[in-house]
């Protein structure tokens, strides 16, 4: 599937629930089926900066697409990356850094793009997007 | 008599704000206090009315300004009761008051020397020192932290020595809540010769410091921390060590004559009030000191020890939750953990209830180190805060468990 | 199309005021400058609605401040048109700035350095190189004035060499008034690698820098000159110097680990902003670049100019009155003396005419020495002044003269 | 005459004036016979701090009665000081010490009274103070 269906998949899930409760518990669920880091990979080059729990992200090119995966001591962090990981992980790099974000918002997280806020949430998209230039570039 | 908490929280607009549609309950008071309707307008007049840059100024104007201005400082003064007027240096906050004195001992102390710190400071009372220690060589001991949140006294008399020659503590840990026993910190200090610097960040607040009784050498608090502005604290030091240290920063003000050749001081205070001060800051730290006394600090503190004691009790009822710091004199805040949860996940949560906490290692490091944690959720309650927000955070904690586990 | 000067007054609440039962007219401007409704509303906005600790904050209040003082930030960055916004450190004044730059280079620089200052600078630009030279023995030599009150370009260019390391002009003289040709003294010391401090505390009210186009390597200001709140400023800094200068304060937010042992320094810009920070006085700042965006520079420097000229041929005509410092480019600063009449005297009765001057030696005793004087009466306009108050006080002025003569 | 005497003649005439003008014209013409210390007296240990213009302050004691002269750059310094000096000086310590200064207040001159004012009048009748203190130990 391509970004924009991955996106639009989550946004119609997001669409059925009420409220931040349902939302954030979906999230947390999501963030329980995350492509996990291996623990040899936690290694300081892997932490995003500016998240108050530790948050790694790694990638991987394989046939072309990039393979992230990633892992976070807090659970709602987790399930950022897990939503993150879904829309980008097994995508090629050019798609990634084309992608547009405006699903982040439309799934109800728009308060988590603020580059201050300690989730990491926009550190995480410009780390992804980092490894996606890195990679065209070669 | 007690506090009229109804008729308190009018005096406070934020109070009345929701956030994510429930009504802010705000618990993050040991990071900064709200401010009451009185001192934002103190800082409204002074820009409406009477601006203007200060000392010099031979007009109404800058007159009045100087007045205001030099009006807050004997306010203040009077509160802590310092001796002299010109005990108290208006800075831009402690963490500046404690780099302002960590700079002058730097000239004062060679490596034969040792400073004793405690492993409960704010790393604004730890880093200072260590970038002193780097320039004179001076060895920095550590006051070690007992389980329950207190330091522990015998060591602290064990590692005090001659050597010692200044001893560091906050009045109050930010972190734990934790009312130190600076009283015979200080005594027994100045028995070996050691100077003795408080940081009353987060005491000035909760109680009233009588610094002449304690017989402090320096003290430093925020403005921001007391119902204050930002960007205003002070520095109080004994007349005898203030003109003992060398100035800080360079610049107007703190001059009486300026050659390329020669540059010569001024006199207490302005020796260490370099450049325009923050004179709005002053103005409304005055005030804000006004206001709570007005309520009065023995209301203030039976008030929140009452406020903590129920809190205590509620927490407690939550499985798996663990309080970290439960000194026997400690200030309205606590700081704890449930189970493997992250802080970070809580005070996300709680948030989304309206209710604002801190999370995370709350600028003392080592004090988290000591406990092997990455850090805690830390309620802080106010004089302005009710039982009835404690129910709601009680009941908002148990649905954010819920969720979270 | 030019300003609209009634409409703007009406934005200063102050200029409403009485002084002495006269109407005020505010000429003491480059001391501090008056502050327009919307930088006040906003200072209140920030108090009752959203004040709150900022940084490492997870909930709703806490990210709202730290936006804020963040987009603050960005504002003050694209107002100077710097490169990173992390370039920008918000400190608690232009002195705080030079003190901060001083510091970092007392460990870079050695006896066998030479700095550059020149003659016209405020005390602030002088007593912390002094300070610096006392530690490291770099030698200060001096950029003389000449009697028009310009710096003597030739001599210059003469004492700059391989030796000098910094170089330090303010944008503007405070005393005088005098715009310094800085672009080209910038590009005549990176020629010899020197780097240049550009103190622009009384250019930021007149005229718009372009940090990036003037290739200056630090810039400082002050926000209370340019209609912006007390306690805050700034200092640019290019990356590679703020990443090259060791860190000032230590602190809260400044450190990225900190142990006893060893303490690791955060990124730019947090390194060198210790402690809590004037969080309102930051988003006051970036609400008065807007408000004097809003009016725009162009218009601002052709109305000052006007009043300048004006200012100046009126004053002429009164015996006796000479005026100290008229570059070809000055911003609108009268510096004068009458006769053998003291600024005292003058300053006190113009006072009782509602008119606030500022008298002394304006914190640059150097340009006094210079001229051979104690002091002047320094008339200073800002773009909410008018003609009329500079007929006014050119008649208080002429009262002034019969009753003191 | 005694100082409540002084302060008596010095009220009653400014009574007489009917704005700041004439009450300032008045006190600098008194500023223009005020008793001058001497060139050589006029040393850093004599000036007033605090005072934006220069102000000298010199006092002897003669026949146990206070002997003061001043002198100031800006003349209306000047004519405070003259104000003061003709309550002040040729008075004994005691008196002095037990003066009371509200005759400030009645002449108009409260403004001053200011201790940031930087005419120094504060300072002067500090100094005026302290040296009546220093003759009534002796
Ligand atoms: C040219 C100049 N430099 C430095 C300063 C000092 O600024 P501040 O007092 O705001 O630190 C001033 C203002 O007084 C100034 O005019
Ligand atoms: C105990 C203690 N010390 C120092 C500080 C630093 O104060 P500021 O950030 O106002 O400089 C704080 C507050 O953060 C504190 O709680």
């Amino acid at each position: 599937m391509g970004i924009i269906e991955v996106q639009n998949e989550i946004i119609d899930e997001f669409s059925l629930f009420e409220d931040w409760m349902q939302r954030y518990e979906y999230m947390i669920e999501l963030g329980k089926s995350i492509e996990l880091i291996e623990s040899s990979k936690k290694i300081d080059s892997n932490l995003i900066k500016g998240c108050q729990s530790k948050l790694w992200l790694h990638a991987e090119l394989n046939n072309n697409k990039l393979i992230f995966k990633a892992d976070s001591e807090a659970i709602i962090t987790k399930g950022i990356a897990a939503v993150l990981l879904r829309v980008f992980s097994n995508q090629t790099p050019e798609d990634i850094l084309n992608a547009n974000l405006d699903f982040i918002d439309k799934i109800g997280l728009k308060e988590h793009l603020s580059p201050t806020r300690a989730n990491g949430l926009i550190s995480m998209i410009k780390q992804i997007k980092y490894y996606a230039l890195a990679y065209t570039k070669n | 008599m007690t506090l009229d908490v109804n008729k308190i929280r009018n005096d406070f607009p934020i109070l009345k704000r929701k956030v994510n549609g429930c009504p802010l309950v705000y618990f993050d008071n040991a990071a900064t206090s709200q401010k009451p309707s009185k001192v934002i307008a103190s800082i409204t007049d002074y820009y409406e009315n009477y601006n203007s840059n200060i000392h010099r100024g031979v007009h109404t104007v800058s007159q009045e300004a100087t007045d205001a201005y030099e009006n807050a400082r004997k306010k203040i003064q009077k509160h802590f009761n310092a001796k002299h007027s010109e005990e108290i240096i208006l800075t831009s906050g402690t963490t500046h008051s404690i780099n302002l004195v960590a700079n002058g001992f730097t000239s004062l102390l060679n490596s034969d020397d040792e400073i004793l710190i405690s492993e409960l400071e704010h790393h604004s009372n730890i880093v200072p020192w260590q970038m002193m220690c780097e320039k004179n060589g001076a060895k920095l001991k550590v006051i070690p932290l007992k389980d329950n949140g207190e330091l522990d006294y015998e060591s602290f008399l064990k590692k005090l020595s001659n050597k010692t020659k200044v001893v560091f503590v906050n009045h109050v840990s930010n972190a734990l809540g934790t009312i130190n026993p600076i009283k015979k910190i200080i005594s027994e200090s100045h028995k070996l010769g050691a100077a003795v610097l408080i940081d009353g960040a987060q005491a000035s607040s909760h109680l009233k410091a009588d610094l002449q009784d304690l017989n402090v050498d320096f003290y430093t608090t925020s403005a921001h921390k007391l119902c204050g502005p930002t960007g205003i604290g002070m520095l109080y030091g004994k007349k005898e060590w203030l003109e003992k240290l060398p100035p800080y920063q360079g610049g107007g003000e703190m001059i009486s004559e300026v050659t390329f050749e020669k540059t010569t001081y001024a006199e207490l205070p302005n020796k260490f009030e370099a450049g325009t001060p923050n004179i709005v800051g002053a103005i409304g730290f005055g005030n804000a000191l006004d206001y709570l006394n007005e309520i009065g600090f023995e209301k203030i503190e039976a008030y929140e020890s009452e406020l903590l004691d129920y809190a205590t009790t509620r927490l407690k009822n939550i499985p798996n939750l663990k309080i970290y710091g439960e000194a026997k004199n400690k200030t309205s805040v606590i700081s704890f953990n449930i189970g493997e949860l992250h802080s970070y996940d809580l005070g996300t949560i709680l948030d989304k209830y309206g209710i604002a906490v801190r999370t995370g290692q709350h600028c003392a490091q080592p004090v988290m180190d000591f406990f092997g944690i990455s850090g805690t959720v830390r309620a802080s309650f106010s004089f302005y805060n009710t039982k009835k927000e404690i129910d709601y955070f009680y009941e908002s904690l148990k649905k954010a468990v819920a969720m979270l586990s």
